[in-house]
């Protein structure tokens, strides 16, 4: 995987929605993630990322979103407040 | 056994978050104080949805007499092991009642009348075991309550686990008697008299 | 990728509480962003989605998703959903279930819904456990595991439910895992668009019920057993008989194209409409 | 389908079970799923050639009674009008749905032709067995309506009743004929179109966004959209807020609880049905419903001859129960004599309401045997 | 196992589940059929802990609730002390097999742990919404026995009794327990051996050619052997003949409805159990059950306090209803309240009998909570 | 030959009334005499069988027959028989249903018995309808007959009860008719002495409720059907793919020796008792 | 149409064995009082296991008033067409009332007081249908009823049949009325006085 | 089949049992048996019984009893008087 391709996203993580459950730490490719002192994930080598989904998809909260850099998320309003 | 102290419904609540072994915490007390100190007591829990990740709960009612009501309205001792917790039920507690936090996770006490020790902090270092805060927490409240003895707490304890992890939890509880010891002032008087301790142990 | 995470949202209802009550590392909430997904996939209205929910920890995503949602009784959920299929065969009515609720209680139902080929789509959520009312054995629970019910280990085989489901007569079935999530969503999509009875067969991990009695470190854990224990069917197939048994085919089993029920009943209706009409 | 607008009314000789089904279709009902019983399979198998004959009608035949409530309540949940007939094992069977239909408050029909009970019991032979479980069958507080017919024209209009009750009330409606009623053959007169107000669940008339699916409104009965209509809301058995999601909060549930009762409660005299005959003058009050009610005519109808004055309350609605009705009739008579085909279900509620009133007498017959008119007879000129 | 006579009583702390189970051990019970269900799970599950380890002991799980009593009936007719417990939605689907057993005289014990209904309702909280149900719930008619508890200690005892009346009368009873009672855990005391009497199913003493299985006997509970012991006959849930076979003779059908009901009917007084809580003097009166009534001891001790005399009738067994020692209260009080976590269902039975005697108030709560001893309180001394 | 009747009669009930309550033709009086040659035939005593019967027509046979009878509930036999097995292991316990009260609303409970191979004989008298209550369709009429409720035609496909039991799991499964009595009473023989749970599916004709309406002419012309249209299983198995869609196999479909739950569980209370005991 | 007949409480009682026809007999019987003739009807039978080999039985209530009672107790026309019935249902007959058998079937007449016709001799032999056994009967019963018109008996039976086996039907109906014509005598004075038949037909 | 080997059989129909179903008479292959006028089963030519068994093992009601000649039967005697 060429340098070019790695690090292009943005990873957000909604602590107040993540468990801690560990499987994106766990599955994650590049190990871009890491579980903190508090038990939740967070993003510890955002330079590794491959954008290849699967932290978002596997999420049991829906509390990880990648987003290719440059792109503007778009989030319900109620929700970027987080709920 | 008899009991030390004539109690007449002594309520207490104890609160936290699913995983930290509330139910269990409430059930070896009420063990210990039935079984081994042999007081009446009723012990209720919390139960549902909520057990599994939210608010945990365990209440006990303490008498030298036949129960009648289980359930506690108001308690005259609430130990809280959760910020949430103790938002939530700090109203129940009875005008001279006491609060006792896990100062690691409650971060603001509501009132700045109350009894606190890391628990959790104590927990993971002293004892290398995150889950043994229980444990610890016991030992504290064990020391608090003027009607419960160490000796006979710490059996109780022992009684109720299987024996691999006793040896731990009995270090954790001695762990919380002696913070306590070393922290909390002497407990209400109206709670009872405590002539007992000394001479028992 | 963002827009992942953005579609869900755009499905989930804002006035409940997030994150949501399961467990965390529970199958069942992944199983909520594949459903999403598949059916924005499928570019289906939320107006026409009926998902009918049975009692369970599974049953509880229910109340997350923007769909028409019926929560219904423990096992009956398919009962429910044939009743609406029937009564407007428009809707894409989707019955969401647990192992216990799907094959334990409700097993008649499932075999029926399956022989009458009701154009229903049900999602099992196997987790091999009941879940909500604290890890007794389901239908599911392997031999010799260990549940509250089974504390010396289960002396009952499980159901195979793709097995069962097939010889019942069910149109369509297929099994996924929380684990493969890109075949998952393409399986239910599949599901939801053939004609007549589908199942999908979703492995769902149960960490706190079943995983922690039965040998399993962490929710992760099971995840990787998801990982390394299941194959594609088409590479299972090519397995030898001794590797067969040990490990779990994942895909689609069954994909037949037979009309449901609501369309012959609906034939039926317009035949003898025709014939009472004077020629 | 073209057909003549006809002005005298078609006239059939047919069976109460029959009769159930010509009210049923009068009604609007367009869905039926069952399973079949003694002595309530007619109804059913009518059904089955009927409604694939109409323009919107559904039948399913399904694996069980329990499958054929959920049926109904998924049908009715989609908008359609819904029915299922049973009978004693099938109605014990249908419980546990019951009590989510009241809970949801989703508009559904169950008629259940009373057999000899309990269990297996007597599958052939008529009992009015079945009337407190009817009342309390389900777990948990609910609140439930109840009628009976005692003829088969009576059948046909039970029905139709029964279905402007699911509908106005959102409320499941039980509708108990005995096995006497289910299968006489008698003359009927079908009603003509209008005849009968018909009445349709109120649906929303706000924006979706604007619908709150179990408001509390003025008349306690929310308005009702079918599934797929652009109002997406949330059912469920579970305690739950307005907006149908589950909730623990105290105040929520009593307000659910206590609303789902007053419903019912406040139109209480819409729902009270009862005929009297001869209760102006009575001295001796006969209280009977179903087939017994037609033995009690006769026998009243002889005791006046004989110089008695007699009186008959026959009551259509068993629950709510009609005590007003119940309550003066008491106050008149010096005797109520209660006659029924079971131990003494009704007569009990009598007895609740009316015991310090009058002197009250029961009449019992558990054998698969009717109660005859000169049973009754002996009973009033004793009385 | 030869484990040393002991002689000091075992001390439990213990849910009101768990001392189900210890009461159902020591009674005899060697056989459980069950499925999960919130709040009961804990019965279950003990159950599956213990009976394992018994000698004879059979656990299993069934795939539903309707399978739990299919398989406990059927053990029972193999001579075994059985089991089963439940909560509502389980209770519901039981009620057809709770009636083969009134039918087929099948002694067994059901627990019903009550939690908030209709429906799935509130399954962690606790409510007594299944009394009537508990009565009325199958169809047709047929006697009942129904007992609750209100302590922990008492639901060890209660089982006991079930267990006792199940065998002695061959009947199924039934336990209402509530969630609060299920869950809270007390001290317990394990009776010694012997020290609670043990009540035995009659099995037959005439060789097998003269054995009548449901012949009318003076006692009117006939003998009953277990399957596979020489004495062969028939089982079944249709109206059936002295030796078990279906008949429609009515003659035949009014005898064994009748024996039925009479066998609970003249048992009455060692049935119906109550305990008095100062009531001799008592000028408000109590009556309550389960959990309530420990909050209306509290409270009543606190109206003596405040002055006012008041007095407890708990109720343990609830149907046949202990009508005596209601009347008895209703005469010497001037009121009497009936606190209920429902909508009023054992205060329709004590007005049914005492509503000529005095003035009766009840007192519902409906949501999730247990009426606490101050709301009772409040209720004496404004009565 | 004279053998065979007189057998018969030490078996039947000398206080009940015969004939028996069956229409003439009916096949269910076959199968009671194929049963108790079977039971004969295995020097099983009187004492040690128990029949447990559904309600239904067949049901009805346990009236006759001078066994430990109990006639229990609608589609529940299978749970009571369970029971009673559980409950005294030394009892050959064997259920006889209708194929309504087996497989409509007995379903559930029949794939849960094979599944957990409860030590029970399921004899599932398969008329295509119920008989009892006056000729509706049950989970195995076939599609496209006429049924009192399905007058234009079974919309819905049948179940084929062997594959479903075979895939819930069953230790035995066997296909009868009451045409081939000496094949059927050898079926019978074997899967009562067969460990675990064992079903023969027996095809028993009711001509008033459903040949009448199917185009038979008699109870006889059903009888010919039997013969002319199964197949033994090992000659079924050589047909073409079209020829064995056309014709019924009969014969012994599986023939596992999987010890039933009874024994299983009778060893872990052993086992359980072992390591209590002090050594 | 207005019945020509003041009836008060007529009660007939069909009986005979499964097979026969006579629940399909009880209701055309009922259709044609009921419906062409405007007479009050109630039809019960008898139901359930009797009712597939043993014993059938169709009773009817027919009155000019509506019908309190929809069931028989005693009967004014008992019809047996097997022994069996003959003997069960003869003790029902009203004082006045009167008996008709089948005598091909009926060999035992509990009395010598009765009405006969060899009913299923004349189905198989004239007819040469014995499933239209039930049609002579009606034939029959039609004629000595005071109160039921041939036409309008004819009509019902024809209505109630499908159109392929009506007109066998109607021969067979047309056979007992006119064998009935020929061997019975007038009916019981008290059933009705009888004008209206030549006027109307 | 040899003469000898034929009608060696006593064949007993109860016609009180007999249903007259037609099952015995379709079936045996020896054309022994048909349905009398009143609809019951009779032995027409019993010199042609190959005492095959069909007929008793299928019929419904067992109202057939087929013995081999010199072989005295013996039922139970309430069941001679035909209950
Ligand atoms: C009739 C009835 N019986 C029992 C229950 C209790 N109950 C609720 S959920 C459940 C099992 C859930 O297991 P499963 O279906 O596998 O779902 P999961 O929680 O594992 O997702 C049970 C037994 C009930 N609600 N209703
Ligand atoms: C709960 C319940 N539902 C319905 C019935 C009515 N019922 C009795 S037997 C039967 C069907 C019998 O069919 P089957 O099992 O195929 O037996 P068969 O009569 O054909 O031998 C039905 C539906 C019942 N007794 N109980
Ligand atoms: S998968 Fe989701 S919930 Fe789990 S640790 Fe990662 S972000 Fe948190
Ligand atoms: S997108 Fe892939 S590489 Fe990037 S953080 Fe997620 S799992 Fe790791
Ligand atoms: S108990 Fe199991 S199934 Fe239920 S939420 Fe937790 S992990 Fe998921
Ligand atoms: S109806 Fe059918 S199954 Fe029942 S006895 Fe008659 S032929 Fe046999
Ligand atoms: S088989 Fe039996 S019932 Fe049928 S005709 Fe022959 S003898 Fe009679
Ligand atoms: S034994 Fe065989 S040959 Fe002889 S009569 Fe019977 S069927 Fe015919
Ligand atoms: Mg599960
Ligand atoms: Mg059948």
């Amino acid at each position: 995987m060429s340098k070019k391709s790695k690090g292009q996203t943005i990873i957000t993580i909604y602590p107040d929605w993540c468990k801690g459950c560990g499987i994106c730490v766990a599955f994650c490719p590049a190990k871009v993630l890491e579980l903190d002192a508090a038990g939740k994930a967070r993003v510890a080598h955002p330079e590794e990322c491959i954008n290849c989904g699967f932290c978002e998809r596997h999420c049991p909260d829906f509390a990880i979103s990648v987003v290719p850099r440059g792109r503007k998320k778009r989030l319900p309003p109620e929700l970027e407040n987080g709920v | 056994m008899i009991p030390d102290c004539q109690l007449a419904r002594f309520e207490i609540r104890l609160s936290g978050t699913g995983g930290q072994g509330i139910i269990t915490l409430g059930r070896i007390l009420g063990y210990g104080l039935a079984i081994g100190h042999g007081y009446y007591v009723s012990q209720t829990q919390s139960y549902g949805p909520e057990a599994r990740g939210g608010a945990s709960r365990a209440d006990l009612v303490v008498s030298s007499e036949p129960i009648s009501y289980p359930k506690t309205e108001t308690v005259d001792l609430l130990v809280a092991l959760s910020q949430e917790a103790c938002y939530k039920y700090y109203r129940f507690i009875k005008p001279h009642g006491a609060l006792l936090i896990d100062t690691t996770l409650v971060t603001q006490p509501p009132s700045n009348i109350y009894l606190g020790l890391p628990f959790t902090t104590l927990a993971a270092e002293k004892i290398k075991v995150p889950q043994a805060m229980n444990a610890v927490v016991l030992g504290a409240v064990c020391y608090y309550l003027p009607f419960a003895q160490r000796a006979v707490m710490r059996k109780a304890l022992e009684e109720s686990l299987p024996a691999k992890i006793a040896k731990l939890n009995v270090k954790a509880f001695n762990l919380g008697y002696t913070e306590a010891e070393k922290h909390f002032g002497p407990s209400p008087d109206a709670w009872c008299p405590r002539p007992a301790e000394s001479v028992l142990e | 990728m963002s827009d992942v995470t953005e579609l869900i949202h755009q499905y989930l209802r804002h006035n409940k509480k997030f994150p949501h009550v399961f467990c965390p590392g529970c199958g069942h909430g992944i199983v909520l962003g594949s459903l999403i997904r598949s059916v924005h996939e499928l570019a289906l209205s939320k107006d026409e989605v009926v998902l009918v929910a049975g009692i369970g920890c599974s049953g509880r995503i229910a109340v997350y998703v923007d769909f028409n949602t019926v929560h219904t009784t423990h096992g009956r959920a398919l009962t429910f959903a044939t009743g609406i299929k029937m009564a407007n065969p428009d809707l894409k009515v989707i019955a969401l279930m647990g192992d216990g609720d799907a094959f334990s209680i409700g097993g008649n139902h499932l075999i029926h819904a399956a022989r009458r080929n009701i154009g229903v789509t049900a999602l099992v959520l196997n987790n091999s456990i009941y879940g909500m009312t604290g890890g007794q054995s389901s239908a599911t629970t392997p031999k010799g595991a260990v549940s509250q019910t089974a504390p010396f280990g289960h002396l009952e085989k499980s159901f195979d439910l793709v097995k069962l489901a097939s010889a019942a007569g069910a149109n369509g079935v297929s099994r996924g895992t929380v684990f493969h999530v890109n075949m998952l969503d393409r399986l239910i999509a599949e599901a939801v668009s053939r004609p007549g009875f589908n199942l999908v067969e979703i492995m769902s991990p149960c960490f706190t019920q079943y995983g922690r009695k039965n040998k399993f470190k962490s929710a992760v854990d099971m995840f990787k057993w998801l990982k390394t224990e299941t194959s594609p069917l088409e590479s299972w197939e090519q397995l030898p008989p001794e590797e067969k048994a040990k490990r779990l085919p994942i895909g689609t089993f069954l994909a037949g194209q037979e009309p449901g029920l609501e369309v012959l009943y609906g034939n039926l209706r317009d035949d003898l409409a025709a014939k009472e009409q004077p020629r | 389908m073209a057909t003549p607008r006809k002005t005298k009314k078609q006239v059939l000789f047919a069976q109460g079970n029959e009769a159930v089904v010509e009210g049923a279709l009068l009604a609007g009902c367009t869905f039926f799923a069952g399973y079949p019983i003694t002595p309530s399979s007619e109804i059913m198998e009518e059904m089955a050639r009927r409604l694939p004959r109409s323009e919107t009608g559904v039948f399913i035949q399904m694996e069980d009674e329990i499958a054929s409530m959920g049926a109904i309540i998924g049908a009715s949940l989609a908008g359609r009008k819904v029915m299922t007939a049973t009978s004693g094992p099938g109605f014990s069977l249908m419980q546990e749905h019951l009590g989510y239909a009241c809970m949801t408050e989703v508009p559904l029909v169950i008629v259940n032709v009373m057999r000899g009970g309990p269990s297996t019991g007597l599958p052939t032979s008529p009992a009015q067995g079945d009337v407190q479980q009817a009342r309390w069958g389900t777990h948990g507080d609910h609140p439930i309506i109840v009628l009976s017919a005692a003829s088969v024209q009576e059948c046909l209009e039970m029905t139709v009743t029964a279905f402007n009750f699911a509908e106005k009330y959102r409320s499941p409606v039980i509708l108990l004929l005995d096995e006497i009623t289910a299968h006489t053959r008698e003359k009927i007169e079908l009603p003509l179109p209008g005849e009968h107000e018909i009445f349709n669940r109120v649906v929303p008339s706000m924006p979706p966004e604007w619908y709150k699916p179990f408001e509390d409104t003025m008349r306690g009965v929310p308005s009702m959209p079918p599934l797929g209509s652009g109002y997406r809301y949330h059912v469920t058995g579970l305690t739950h807020d307005v907006m149908g999601f589950p909730t623990q909060q105290p105040d929520e549930i009593k307000a659910l609880i206590e609303r789902l009762f007053r419903k019912i409660d406040q139109f209480y005299t819409d729902i009270m049905l009862v005929d009297e005959y001869l209760t102006t003058d009575a001295e001796v009050g006969v209280v009977a419903y179903g087939s017994v009610a037609r033995s009690a005519e006769l026998a009243v109808a002889q005791a006046r001859e004989a110089g008695v004055n007699a009186g008959l309350l026959k009551l259509k609605t068993l629950f709510p129960f009609p005590r007003p009705f119940v309550e003066r009739l008491a106050r008149s008579c010096k005797t109520l004599i209660v006659p029924e085909m079971n131990m003494g279900q009704m007569s009990r509620e009598v007895k609740r309401v009316a015991a310090s009133l009058t002197h009250i007498r029961t009449l019992n017959r558990i054998d698969g045997q009717i109660i005859t008119p000169s049973q009754i007879l002996k009973a009033i000129t004793q009385g």
